[in-house]
């Protein structure tokens, strides 16, 4: 078995895969207990922007917000509310949202709908972090906000932004198709007011291991 | 005549000026950091499906994944001489398809070879 | 009155067994049979392979904890006769609780074996693949026992 | 094996269909050793979605534990609450009204309609078809979520029954919107199957592949269309009747050789059996009644044990309840028929290419929720 390949996680290299996956997993839950701050910080304060760089802004923002690309990153019952937001009677596409990317290196937005459990949280952390810049996440349903009904479940995430920051949190377990179409409209609003003078940058890196 | 190659000039000048435009717009943006730019740390390790890659990957396949390709390849380069061929029949008459016919031959040999050593089984 | 899967005749098969593997039989209720630990493969060998029991479909297996002692649950079912027998094996030892693997007969018993192993900590052996199912490999302890607490 | 392949010495290459992966209907991950594209052993590895529904369980009361198996097989919520409902019924002794009976029957065989229909969808979506079958599959179960919000306001987990009842009585709109949907149901099935059933592609990458034999079948104990595929005539609604389905006349479909073609054939003819019982039930619904036996809320059911089971859409899906007269079910063991029929996965997947391997995963038709539980 070829070394490169073994991530290094932490202290620990270990030849077994579950062991190195069960101690990442371990690691993840002593470290990630508070939740991460949202990404708004260019919400508050007003800035000083010339007309040129407002232009710029309304028109990169526009591109950006015209055709996100979402990442179906289904886990659980949400997940079919989503598929059935994309399906021909509640059409995302209206939105720009047309094709549902299953890897991460061709999504801008990842909506983790459904429960996150403690296995899954390291993929979770991973595929976020190969996605590329500007990218968003809209937390869907009440197990991806707060672990919901499973909240005090011995393998359940209270909570996706332990791991990932969250732009858009949509209530509802499972959220209709309409509020999630409601929670992609208050991204966009959100992405409106994103500007290029701040330059920061939309999702920090989360902890890397 | 020289008006002819006046499209080619044109055609030159859009494929560079396209080649251009791609290639440099995301590096001035990037310069002037209108849009993010930060490669590195997981982002660059292999994406598979959520999990850390794990195992050696440059291993010997099956040979005969190679030998298709072979074959292929021949047939692919047979195009190459079959297509200025088709399109001056006329004016080469019957001598040229008779030298082509050979050509043919040839390649017929090496494929009724690679068809009779079970190249394209799968199992 | 169509076919029903109704309870087996825990009587007959009882002193079948009693017959076949002397001893075997801990206790017979006309909903179950429990079994020793022990005799747990012989007995359920006997059950599969008997022409006319021919328990040949095991539907599932799952474990209680008593506190005081576990409980693990096996329902074959017979597809030809219709008939379906819960199956019990007491297993006192708490620190370290070992029954029989039915793989052997069963192989839809693997994974269900894996799961009680995984969630109740009971390890069974000679499985092929001894391993938790679902919980990561640090995981400690085994939440479904009455003790692990959930928070 | 001819003289260059044995020169040349394969080595296996390792790789995961992990959990994030399109074709796995969830996170369900598949540690795979291949040859080439052939695969030479599979690992499947569950509980990327692992919540502990069981532990939970012993957590919540009776009532409050309903909304927990909604959540189980999220495609076929409807038939989680009736098996749940009904192996509390048998423990507590409760005797459901007819109309209540009746009602249930309706939904369990209109959540049967929807699962087959995403299962096939899907299926049909893994072997190339992207997007077109699901999206009108989609259209089709658009059309039965309507008539469950109608009647319990949910479109997905519906915690729509009761123990001794359901929650709510049918609206007056509901027996004509039935009426017009099963009346349109067998004519659509027809146009799905004739657009696919003679479709070549579908043949070839479904005829003989993944072939499941009865023996192996009954050994793995798998259940439900793997089990029917495979030849085996074996449904808890003829072999164990519950609830009011011996009073119904449909047939159980089977198939022959146990391959994926067999698994999708067998789900459609159950769909069009499905919307048979529906039309007989309709006409045999008493208009008025109880739809609810008097249960108290703190149901304190007799110290003992129960097994119910229910023929769900993936199997059969039965609950296990020991309990100790008190407030909190003492142990709740769920059969997950997704769970144990993924148990025949690993048998069928060795010796087959990647492209088979989804194909044949999606005839087994799981559901993440009810395999991790």
């Amino acid at each position: 078995m070829g070394i490169e390949g073994i991530q290094k996680i932490g202290p620990i290299t270990v030849s077994d895969p579950d062991k190195a996956e069960g101690a990442e997993i371990e690691l993840m839950r002593r470290t990630c207990t508070e939740p991460i701050s949202d990404p708004d910080r260019w919400t508050e304060e007003d800035l000083r922007r010339n007309l040129l760089v407002t232009s710029l802004d309304t028109v990169i923002n526009w591109s950006r917000r015209a055709s996100i690309f979402p990442l179906n990153f289904g886990l659980a019952c949400c997940a079919f509310e989503m598929i059935a937001t994309a399906a021909s009677r509640f059409d995302i596409s209206r939105f720009g949202m047309e094709i549902f990317r299953p890897s991460p290196r061709q999504a801008d937005l990842m909506i983790v709908s459904g429960t996150l459990t403690w296995k899954m949280a390291p993929a979770l952390r991973r595929i976020y972090q190969q996605m590329a810049e500007p990218k968003w996440v809209i937390a869907m349903g009440s197990c991806a906000i707060s672990g919901g009904l499973f909240h005090n479940s011995y393998s359940v995430v209270p909570g996706v932004n332990l791991i990932v920051p969250v732009d858009v949190y949509v209530p509802g377990c499972p959220p209709r198709p309409e509020s999630l179409l409601s929670g992609v409209q208050a991204l966009y609003q959100k992405i409106k007011r994103q500007s290029i003078a701040k330059n920061d940058k939309p999702g920090p890196d989360t902890r890397d291991s | 005549m020289l008006t002819d190659y006046s499209y080619v000039a044109l055609l030159l000048v859009c494929a560079v000026l396209f080649v251009a435009v791609v290639i440099g717009l995301p590096i001035v943006l990037r310069r002037f950091r209108i849009v993010p730019h930060n490669p590195g740390g997981l982002k660059a390790t292999t994406y598979e499906c959520g999990m850390v890659t794990w195992g050696e990957t440059w291993v010997q396949f099956n040979f005969r994944y190679y030998f298709y390709a072979l074959i292929f390849l021949t047939l692919d380069i047979m195009v190459v001489f079959l297509y200025p061929w088709a399109v001056q029949l006329k004016e080469l008459g019957t001598s040229a398809l008779l030298s082509i016919l050979v050509v043919l031959l040839v390649v017929a040999i090496g494929y009724i070879y690679a068809w009779k050593s079970k190249a394209f089984e799968w199992e | 009155m169509p076919r029903m899967t109704n309870p087996a005749p825990t009587q007959e098969i009882a002193d079948r067994l009693e017959r076949e593997i002397p001893g075997s039989v801990a206790e017979r209720t006309d909903q179950h049979i429990a079994v020793k630990p022990e005799a747990l493969l012989a007995v359920a060998s006997v059950l599969k392979n008997t022409p006319e029991l021919d328990f040949d479909y095991l539907n599932w297996a799952t474990a209680v904890d008593y506190s005081s002692h576990f409980m693990i649950v096996y329902n074959v079912v017979s597809l030809k006769n219709n008939l379906s027998l819960i199956l019990k094996a007491r297993c006192d030892n708490r620190q370290d609780p070992v029954v029989p693997s039915l793989t052997g007969l069963w192989k839809g018993a693997n994974l269900q074996e894996r799961e009680i192993f995984d969630l109740m900590g009971i390890r069974f052996e000679n499985h092929p693949n001894m391993k938790r199912v679902f919980l990561w490999d640090g995981f400690t302890g085994h939440p479904l026992r009455k003790d692990f607490a959930l928070k | 094996m001819t003289s260059y392949e044995a020169m040349y010495q394969t080595e296996p290459f390792l790789l995961n269909a992990g959990p994030h992966h399109p074709s796995t209907h969830g996170v369900f991950r598949m540690r795979l050793t291949l040859d080439g594209e052939v695969i030479q052993d599979v690992e499947p590895i569950f509980g990327y979605l692992h919540r502990g529904v069981e532990k939970l369980a012993e957590t919540l009361n009776y009532t409050q534990a309903i909304v927990l198996t909604d959540r189980m097989d999220y495609l076929a919520s409807m038939s989680n609450n009736q098996a749940y409902v009904l192996s509390v019924e048998k423990l507590a002794g409760i005797k459901v009204p007819e109309r209540a009976e009746y009602i249930r029957v309706i939904m369990a065989e209109l959540m049967r309609i929807a699962s087959h229909l995403m299962a096939v969808g899907f299926l049909l979506n893994d072997m190339g078809a992207f997007m077109t079958p699901v999206l009108y599959m989609f259209r089709e179960r658009e059309k039965i979520v309507d008539l469950f919000e109608m009647v319990c306001g949910q479109r997905l987990t519906y915690n729509y029954m009761r123990i001794g009842g359901l929650s709510h009585d049918l609206p007056e709109e509901f027996i004509p919107a039935l009426q017009k949907l099963v009346d349109t149901m067998p004519r659509i099935i027809d146009e799905y199957d004739e657009l696919l059933a003679e479709n070549e592609i579908l043949l070839a990458r479904a005829r003989n592949v993944g072939i499941l034999t009865r023996e192996s079948a009954i050994n793995n104990s798998v259940a439900g269309p793997v089990l029917r595929g495979s030849g085996v005539k074996w449904d808890i609604r003829k072999a164990d009747p519950y609830s009011v389905y011996d009073r119904f006349t449909f047939d159980v479909p089977i198939g022959s050789v146990g391959d994926v073609y067999d698994r999708y054939r067998v789900r459609i003819q159950e769909m069009r059996e499905s919307t048979g019982i529906i039309q007989q039930a309709i006409k045999a619904l008493p208009a008025q009644g109880e739809i609810q036996a008097a249960v108290s809320k703190n149901l304190r059911p007799p110290v003992g044990e129960v097994y119910g089971h229910v023929e769900g859409p993936k199997g059969e899906l039965g609950f296990y309840l020991v309990s100790d007269n008190s407030l909190h079910p003492y142990r709740l063991h769920v059969r997950a028929p997704s769970f144990i029929n993924l148990g025949a996965l690993r048998e069928l997947l060795i010796g087959v290419k990647i492209a088979d391997a989804s194909v044949i995963f999606g005839s087994i038709d799981i559901c993440m929720g009810e395999v991790d539980r």
